[in-house]
Parts: C-alpha cells; structure tokens; sequence
C-alpha cells in the first residue's frame, strides 16, 4: 500500500500501472479521482487551498487502508492527497485498489473515499468572486458534535 | 500538566494560532474539562467552542471524545470538520 | 460518451484525462480496469481470447451507457473493451465516469460494469496447461436459461 | 420466412457453423419455435439447445426471449451466458 500526501501533481497512469504491473492475481482495479470543480453552492471557484495537519493525515491515511484491507481481499491500493493551492480541472485525491474481483475493489474504493471524507484531516479554502471562505463539511453530523457539549 | 494544542482551518484564522505549549491547571484532565478550560479565554473561544458548534478533536493524532483522558505531553488538535478528498 | 471495441491496447491516462480536462464541472471520475489474470479456478491461464458479436457488442454497450444516463446526473463515460488475444496482466475492459460528485460516479461506474457483465455479447476462452476452454458464466441464471424450455 | 442465424463461442465450435442463411418452415414464427426446429438437426443440436441448456438468443442484436416474435429477413444469434469484461 502506497499513502502520500504532496503539494505536487500525480500521474494516474503509473499510479494505476504500478497497482496491476507483474501482478498476474490481479484481475480488478477500481479508482477514483477527486478534482477541483469551478463552482460551489452557485459561486465561481477561483483557486482551492488545501490545509492538513502534518502527522496525522499520513496516521489516519494509513489506517483508513488497513481498514479496507481488513474488510475485503485486497491486492494492493494507492491512496494519494494534494494539499496547498490547486485549479479548477486540478485532481486533488486519487484513491486506487487492487483486487482479483471487480466487487471487492469497488466496495473498498468507495469505502476508502467515504472514510477520507469525513476522518482524514484536510481542509478546504475556496478563493471565489466574493473572497476567501472555508468550505463547510457536507455532513452537518449534528450528532457527533453534541458529544462535545460538557 | 503540559500539554501541546495545534488548531487548524477557521478555527487556526479565528484564533490566530497554529500551535500552543499549554499548562492545563489541576482539574483539566480529560478533552471535555480543556475545551471548558479554553472557553473562558474570550469571546473568539467561547464561541467557536460553544456545544453547538461542530468542532472536532483529536488527541495525539487520533481522533478523540470529550471522554478521552490527558496525560502529559499530549499533542490535542481542535478543527473544523473536515473537507477533503 | 465513447464506446469502442478494439483489438489494440487502450491509454488509461488519455481516457480518463479527456473526462476532466477542460471541463470544470467535474469533480469525480471513477474508473473500472479489468484484466487477465495468470489463474482461473486453480488452473493456470496462458491466453484469454475474446469473441464478440460485432454490431450487437457497440450497440449494447451504448445501451448500457445510456442506461447509466438516464439513472445518474453524469457529465460523461467512456467504455473500452478488448477483443482478441490477450496474455495475463493485460487489461480488457476500461469503464470511467465523470460527475460532478462521487457518489454518482461510482454508483454509475459499477452499475455499466455490472450490466456489461451480464448483458454485453462477449465470450472468454482460455487456454491452460490442460488446453483450450470456455469460461462459464459466473451467473447461473437458471431461471433465465429456464425461459428458453419450450 | 428467410432468416440469417449467427452463433458465438462454444455453440459456434460446436455446430461447426458461425452464421447461416436458413428458410424457415411455415408454423416457425417465434424464437422458441425456431429454436424447436433447429434441435432436429441432429445429436449436438438437441444436445446444446435443450430446455435445459443456460443458451441465449438475441434478435436483431438486442436481447430476446422465446416469445420474440419472427418475421422476414430477421437476424438472430445464438450462444452461450455472455463472459466479457
């Protein structure tokens, strides 16, 4: 399993390549690509400034693809995230796995995707027309924060 | 007890603050009893750490509950919930 | 939308990237590559050879395109699929989807593959130590076989 | 009623027979009473499109059921559970 986060492009192509290469078991490799979209809740998105906390984006990272390898029979898998400015048409997050079928490599692609979402450490600064702003997480998950009322 | 808190995203902005060496005082000994704790610094604090807000912590780069006890030397985080990927 | 059917190796990156190049609006491709593996059901695989029925194959994969269309929000697809000979670690089938967001894309992504597997006139032979064979269809759709007696 | 019939994979080799020219007899209007008529062909015919056998049929290259009606100058396939992908 390979897990970097970078400020600098990634080529789909090895990535991708490196996961079915003289891998003859493999027989399935699912992938996603996540990219800079030039509009958000109606405003042009200019740029995209991806913050993350050093340390614990790699932790997290790794152990969102331990998971998956414990849930199904997985190959190998790549998990890569950009932070830093970025364009619209940009990838961000490329999140590919490996299997011999094509079910398990789908399941535990989205898994990794859903998991990356909501726990791995990234943050997203949008630059539009009106200014700066921080984007707000898709989940209003109500619940998890009112643990932490005291 | 010492501790370091890293803040990120708008909370990081709105405080001013990446990071911090703290001192929690006697009594501080779990993440609900610090974030208590950091309300009372100011308006900033007690609003954005108000229990309505949807802030998130992590201790020593896990994710955390309030109920998660502190030693010395924890590294605590306090951010947004995230938005990558 | 492109569907081809073709002889020669297809370029992952150049397929994917013309789903999300110059066209901001989307913010997820999800992807599908199959290939042949060294081993199907303990034997050893040498060759894969695939038949199609031409005509029928680039019409039912434009069907199935249109289907994934008409169900999901998507802004384009692309389904590549081999025929011929083809050796282990060789990819056979590429399906990628471009949406605005990711649950789409992936939903679509599977849901072509799926109905392709099931639904698209292509045959599999291998060829192992033990000689030539056709591969049986996963799905032993009694029930539709059973639609046939007279 | 003339009728061009193709057949894919294992019931090619088989039948020894990729696709053909047939003119089917009066009372065969249907892809079941085609497919009755071509079990009289001899053992490996009876054999491969028993009831029984997991076949399938296509009609003018869609996917068809017995019911499929027959006319004039249709082109229908014959084969095996489809494997691709």
């Amino acid at each position: 399993m390979i897990v970097r986060v970078q400020t600098e492009p990634f080529d789909l192509a090895t990535e991708v390549a490196r996961l079915y290469r003289d891998k003859p078991k493999v027989g399935a490799v699912a992938s996603f690509l996540g990219l800079v979209r030039d509009s958000n809740e109606g405003d042009g998105v200019h740029t995209l400034t991806l913050e993350h906390y050093p340390g614990m984006t790699e932790k997290s990272l790794e152990g969102i693809g331990r998971e998956a390898f414990a849930r199904w029979d997985l190959l190998d898998a790549t998990i890569i995230h950009r932070i830093g400015t970025l364009h619209p048409t940009e990838p961000i997050v490329l999140v590919a796995v490996a299997s011999g079928h094509r079910g398990e490599a789908f399941a535990a692609c989205e898994f990794i995707m859903d998991y990356l979402k909501t726990r791995a450490p990234f943050w997203k600064k949008e630059t539009t027309p009106e200014g700066e702003r921080w984007v707000d997480a898709r989940e209003h998950d109500d619940i998890a924060a009112g643990r932490w009322a005291t | 007890m010492k501790l370091k808190i890293l803040y990120f995203a708008r909370l990081r902005e709105r405080f001013g603050l990446g990071s911090e060496a703290l001192d929690a005082p006697a009594g501080v000994d779990d993440l609900a009893g610090l974030v208590a704790w950091l309300r009372q610094r100011g308006p900033a604090w007690a609003e954005e750490l108000a229990p309505d807000r949807p802030y998130r912590m992590a201790l020593n780069q896990e994710m955390a509950t309030p109920e998660s006890s502190l030693k010395e030397g924890d590294e605590v985080a306090v951010f947004p919930p995230v938005t990558g990927g």
